[in-house]
């Protein structure tokens, strides 16, 4: 079968051997869960519980205001204990419910199934919303949002992410193989919601097995494809994602829907079923714990709001040359100074980097390599857009696209000079939009 | 009567080192560069700025009342024209060979800013003994930077100065400091120099 | 009113520079093209030796300056060769024979060459004799064939080679050259004109 | 259990991403040195030990010089850039050059084309082509006599390269065997480190491989210089030079895959490199037919190294989904 790519990009290093066979285990109920407020971008949710109450398993815990927002839920029954501000594994310290867990994981209601073809579309994606479904990619955008597109931009193809490029990751991976019904069923009721006459799912060519997997699964359905793609990061990024598979550019800006097309994490379309199916809220995910400085690295299903400790000691703890803890991939994902931060539902991987790894070497000045420009998968010449801000010739740098930046870190990752360009083009990011206000 | 003339003096001093017409304001860089090439073909286009610099600023200051605004710069123009005209033809009449050396620099020195410069600064606003002083100052300073300048390409570029052997037979000559990037080197060198020392001044 | 005064400085401004520069044209203007003169004739009198005075004769306005000997004969003669150099116009004031077969002497009037190098072929500071390059081709014998320069090795005067500079290449080339073709078009020109 | 206290505190904090590609400016600069072994030593075996001398003095004085001006300006030498920038000077002298010219040409290459511009990055013009510039201005006799490869034997002290034949009519490539003997294997006159092409296509395809060097530079370099100048023999046969004679004559092959690419002082952008290439081969074209040198590598990558910035400007990529106003 063809494989299609995006241009640019680059290749990091998989490190996906660490955890691809971990079939995904559950962890035991941790003692406490810190669930956050502040899922996804947006006003935090409101609480409408105190310390004191007695709480069960997907329980309606605090609400959000507005159109783009979500849901949080307890992910396990006890007593809530103190709402507090705590550290988040976003770098923040947003308010938290700190949950006690009485052990018995006591779900709120029986979880019963109906047909989901019965459905009308306002009744499923309003279930969506109940549950507090966000995009599982590490971006936590409200799905019900993303599957509300305007009329005047009608949807016709639905994309499902399999790609995973972070190096290290290996979560999608192992839901596409493990729960790959659910996620036809996920696809297909998302097809349905939007109208949509076809799904590609995008797998990167390094995940064979799911490729023939789903392929298989797929044979008889001639509007569902799987379309491996190449194994180049940041193959998964929204935008070169729909380039590779359709030859369309989201205009600079604009969202996917503006090329008539959704897209959708796998974790996020495994999740749907569950919630349209049976009202139950999400309230775990899977997370890969894993890198060099991870004993034993694992893919895990655990309950959102479960600190990284927890998981990090199922795994058989640290190796003593660790480094940095990070949520997320290595090259997006963010680090962390404490492992107690808890699992956020974009919380996809938590990776323990040692030093021979992270090690950063010493900044040189640029050489006008060009290896930036020839690695942006956006198309920006990452070294003048950093010379622009340095001299705070900010109308200059906005003009050059510094606002089409999707961070993916690439520019910095093959900088033979180890200048962390993403680092200044994200400051040039905030300078302009402050500029701009 | 005293502090009168302190600033004369200082009037003079000022364009050999403050408001050097080269090395600070950076004017009449058509000639420096292209004369350049040995010390005495400095030294001689120094002098005949100096000629038409001070002939001009005499007669400028002295009818300054009565030249209109709104014609200045022509007549100022014209005054400094027929003296670089005067400079050219007692060139070439009385020193044919010199002449011959300087070229089209001569009749360029028209359009020499550091002429305009001080007639427009200087002469039109100050009376004619002052003005003379300035304009001594300016042409001095501007001539001993041409010189300076073309003995040090002359010395590297063809190993002597005023044509007087000073390099050993052994030096093999620069030759690029007499063609035109020498100019623009050794220029930079002698503004680098400049800053250097004042900022050297300027901190004791 | 007020533009009158403008109209007033500016005319008698221009007025008086003209007149002053016209006084100093009638006086310098001689002196100038007495040196012009005395440098062509410094010149003739050096290519073309053994003379006692020169008459100016043109043809089909080339000027020819035939030397006159102190018996009165029309002896030799000299013209001017005028081409591209590396850089600059070169003006060479050739002396022959007046049968045109043979070079007496050549002066540079004019060049304005790369300094250090091509200027070579007016004096070369490093070599014994500063002005070896144009002597060269002092009587060379032209009736048979063009001179020709060679490079790094003794050039035969017999078959009218001179040696170039070194790192000169250029310079020297375009001096045999405009004299090589000075002579072609002269040598017909000037029989024809006797 | 103080250890189980530090452990908080030991998890570094830093802006992803969290990898690094392994390349580094010093091991770019390292391999691309490596790559001019073979040029090197051909050279060796050419020219004499001598050879060798210049090379070493050159890299000397270049890291030499460096040293100085970062203790001048109070800062500390960091990367190995002088080393490359003193051998590839070295590399473009005639042989048998003195030590004090090549000296001289390392001090003025990196103080004048490197360190006055603020260092490794800013440089506007390529260093050691600068300081062969400055030589080549100064001392143009010395610069342009090339002596005799000391395993050919001959008489004659100074020997003329092939395209100075060329210029000046004295043609020292006649045959075919000259072609393959001459220009290709290297054996005839010209600066230390350029005359064999097969050693410097060696190390330069070895620098494209490891993708230290633009590929597209030297290929629309080469190219450019071939299609022109083959026009020209197409047109007059006799009067100009064939194509092959153009590419493995001169300095082309060393500017082409060492001094062109040379990352500073090129465009970052594709296509500015397409450009780049292109106008350089122009130039070299015109120099050689119609200039008054015989060689115009040196001055043509000088010229567009000026344009650089300029290119870079009005070559930026369409970045994703741009809407062009």
């Amino acid at each position: 079968m063809q494989v299609k790519t995006f241009k640019r990009g680059t290749h990091p290093p998989e490190f996906k051997e660490l955890a691809a066979d971990k079939k995904i285990e559950e962890i035991p109920l941790p003692e406490n869960v810190f669930i956050s407020l502040s899922q996804h971008i947006g006003a935090p949710c409101k609480p409408i519980v105190k310390p004191g109450d007695e709480v069960k398993t997907g329980q309606l815990i605090a609400e959000g205001e507005g159109f783009v927002t979500s849901q949080v839920h307890a992910s396990l029954s006890g007593k809530v204990k103190k709402i507090d501000k705590y550290p988040s594994p976003i770098g923040t310290k947003p308010t938290m419910i700190q949950i006690e867990s009485d052990g018995n994981d006591e779900p709120l209601q029986e979880w019963t199934e109906e047909d989901w073809h019965k459905l009308s579309i306002e009744e499923m994606k309003n279930r969506i919303a109940k549950a507090g479904i966000v995009g599982m990619g590490g971006a936590a955008f409200p799905t019900n949002v993303k599957l509300s597109p305007p009329e005047k931009k009608p949807i016709d193809t639905f994309i499902i992410n399999g790609c995973e490029c972070e190096p290290f990751l290996t979560a999608d991976h192992r839901m596409m193989l493990e729960n790959s019904d659910k996620l036809l069923e996920g696809t297909r009721i998302i097809m349905k919601i939007l109208g949509a006459k076809r799904t590609i799912i995008g797998i990167e060519e390094n995940k064979l097995d799911a490729i023939e997997l789903l392929n298989k699964k797929t044979a008889s359905e001639s509007n569902i494809s799987v379309q491996p793609v190449k194994t180049k990061y940041p193959q998964g990024a929204e935008k070169n994602l729909i380039d590779a598979l359709l030859k369309r550019k989201v205009p600079a800006g604009g969202l996917p829907m503006d090329v008539g097309v959704v897209v959708n994490n796998v974790g996020t379309a495994i999740a749907v079923p569950q919630a349209v199916k049976t009202k139950k809220p999400l309230i775990e995910r899977v997370v890969t714990v894993t890198g060099q400085g991870i004993k034993e690295p694992k893919n895990l299903r655990v309950r959102i709001g479960t600190p990284f400790k927890n998981l990090i000691e199922y795994c058989g703890g640290l190796t003593p040359d660790t480094k940095k803890i990070i949520n997320g991939g290595p090259m997006m994902g963010i680090a962390q100074y404490t492992i107690d931060v808890p699992v956020i539902k974009g919380t996809s991987g938590v990776l323990a980097l040692t030093e021979d790894i992270t090690q950063k070497a010493k900044e040189f000045t640029c050489i006008r390599c060009g290896s930036c420009v020839e690695t942006c998968p956006m198309g920006l010449v990452p070294t003048r857009l950093v010379r622009l801000i340095e001299f705070d010739k900010l109308n200059m740098a906005e003009e050059m696209g510094t606002m089409s930046c999707i961070e993916c870190g690439s520019c910095a990752y093959v900088c033979p000079s180890n200048i962390p360009l993403v680092q200044r083009i994200k400051v040039g990011k905030q300078l302009i939009n402050e500029k701009n206000n | 009567m005293a502090k009168n003339k302190i600033s004369l003096i200082k009037e003079f001093t000022k364009g050999l080192w403050d408001e050097n017409p080269v090395l600070v304001m950076l004017l009449g860089l058509c000639p420096t560069l292209a004369v350049t090439n040995s010390a005495i073909n400095g030294l001689s286009m120094g002098l005949a700025v100096l000629f038409t610099l001070t002939s001009s600023s005499i007669i400028i200051s002295t009818f300054r009342k009565i030249i209109p605004d709104e014609v200045r710069i022509p007549t100022f123009i014209v005054v400094i024209a027929t003296f670089v005209t005067i400079t050219d033809l007692t060139m070439a009449a009385k020193f044919p060979e010199i002449s011959k050396a300087l070229g089209p620099f001569i009749p360029l020195i028209v359009v020499n800013c550091i002429i305009l410069g001080r007639q427009e600064a200087f002469s039109s606003k100050n009376p004619v003994g002052r003005s003379i002083i300035d304009a001594l100052g300016m042409s001095v300073g501007f001539t001993l930077t041409l010189t300076l300048l073309g003995a040090i390409r002359e010395l590297l570029g063809a190993g002597t100065i005023f044509q007087i052997q000073i390099m050993p037979d052994s030096f093999a000559n620069w030759m690029v400091m007499i063609l035109p990037p020498g100019a623009f080197l050794t220029l930079g060198f002698m503004i680098a120099g400049y800053n250097w020392i004042n900022d050297k001044l300027k901190t004791q | 009113m007020k533009s009158a005064k403008l109209i007033i400085v500016l005319t008698v401004t221009t007025l008086l520079s003209g007149i002053g520069l016209s006084f100093l044209n009638s006086w310098a203007q001689p002196k100038i093209e007495a040196y012009q003169q005395k440098v062509l004739e410094q010149a003739i009198y050096d290519v073309l030796p053994g003379i006692e005075k020169y008459k100016v004769k043109e043809i089909e306005g080339t000027k020819f300056y035939e030397g006159i000997s102190p018996e009165g004969q029309t002896v030799n003669v000299a013209f001017r060769a005028i081409g591209r150099g590396f850089q600059s116009e070169l003006r060479i004031l050739v002396g022959m024979d007046t049968s045109m077969t043979k070079i007496l002497n050549v002066n540079l009037l004019q060049q304005a060459e790369t300094p250090g190098l091509g200027t070579k072929i007016a004096d070369d500071p490093g070599a014994d004799n500063p002005a070896w390059f144009m002597q060269q081709f002092d009587s060379l014998t032209v009736a048979q064939q063009d001179i020709d320069y060679v490079k790094n090795e003794e050039p035969d005067k017999e078959n009218a080679e001179i040696e170039a500079i070194t790192g000169a290449t250029i310079s020297s080339k375009s001096v045999v050259n405009i004299i090589n073709k000075a002579i072609d078009n002269n040598r017909e020109l000037y029989n024809s004109g006797q | 259990m103080a250890k189980k206290n530090s452990e908080e505190q030991r998890f570094t904090l830093s802006s992803s991403p969290h990898l690094s590609k392994e390349d580094d400016v010093n091991k770019i600069m390292n391999t691309v040195i490596m790559a001019l072994v073979p040029a090197i030593a051909f050279s060796v075996y050419h020219f004499g030990w001598d050879s060798l001398l210049t090379i070493m003095v050159a890299a000397g004085s270049c890291l030499a010089t460096e040293y100085l001006i970062k203790k001048m300006r109070k800062r500390e030498v960091t990367d190995t850039s002088s080393l490359l920038t003193g051998i590839l000077l070295a590399m473009t002298l005639p042989p048998g050059l003195g030590i004090g010219f090549v000296m001289l040409g390392s001090v003025f290459a990196i103080a004048i084309g490197k360190e006055i511009f603020g260092g490794l990055g800013y440089n506007i013009f390529n260093p050691a082509l600068l300081g062969r510039a400055f030589l080549q201005a100064s001392f143009p006799v010395k610069m342009t006599t090339w002596e005799a490869p000391q395993h050919l034997a001959m008489d004659a002290k100074s020997f003329a390269t092939p395209l100075g034949g060329y210029k000046f009519g004295e043609s020292v490539i006649q045959n075919a065997g000259d072609y393959i003997d001459g220009l290709i294997m290297g054996n005839v006159g010209g600066c230390i480190g350029e005359t064999s092409a097969i050693a410097i296509i060696l190390g330069g395809v070895f620098i494209l491989v490891k993708k230290y060097a633009d590929w597209r530079i030297p290929v629309s370099y080469l190219g450019t210089v071939f299609v022109l100048g083959g026009i020209f023999w197409l047109i007059s046969p006799a009067n100009y030079p064939d194509p092959i004679f153009h590419l493995f004559s001169g300095g082309l092959m060393i500017g082409a895959f060492f001094m062109a690419t040379d990352m500073v002082t090129s465009p970052v952008t594709p296509l500015g490199s397409w450009i780049f290439g292109i106008g350089a081969g122009v130039i070299v074209i015109l120099i050689r037919l119609f200039g008054g040198l015989p060689e115009g590598v040196m001055y043509s990558i000088i010229f567009m190294n000026a344009f650089v910035p300029l290119i870079d400007r009005y070559t930026r990529p369409k970045y994703f989904g741009e809407v062009k106003k």
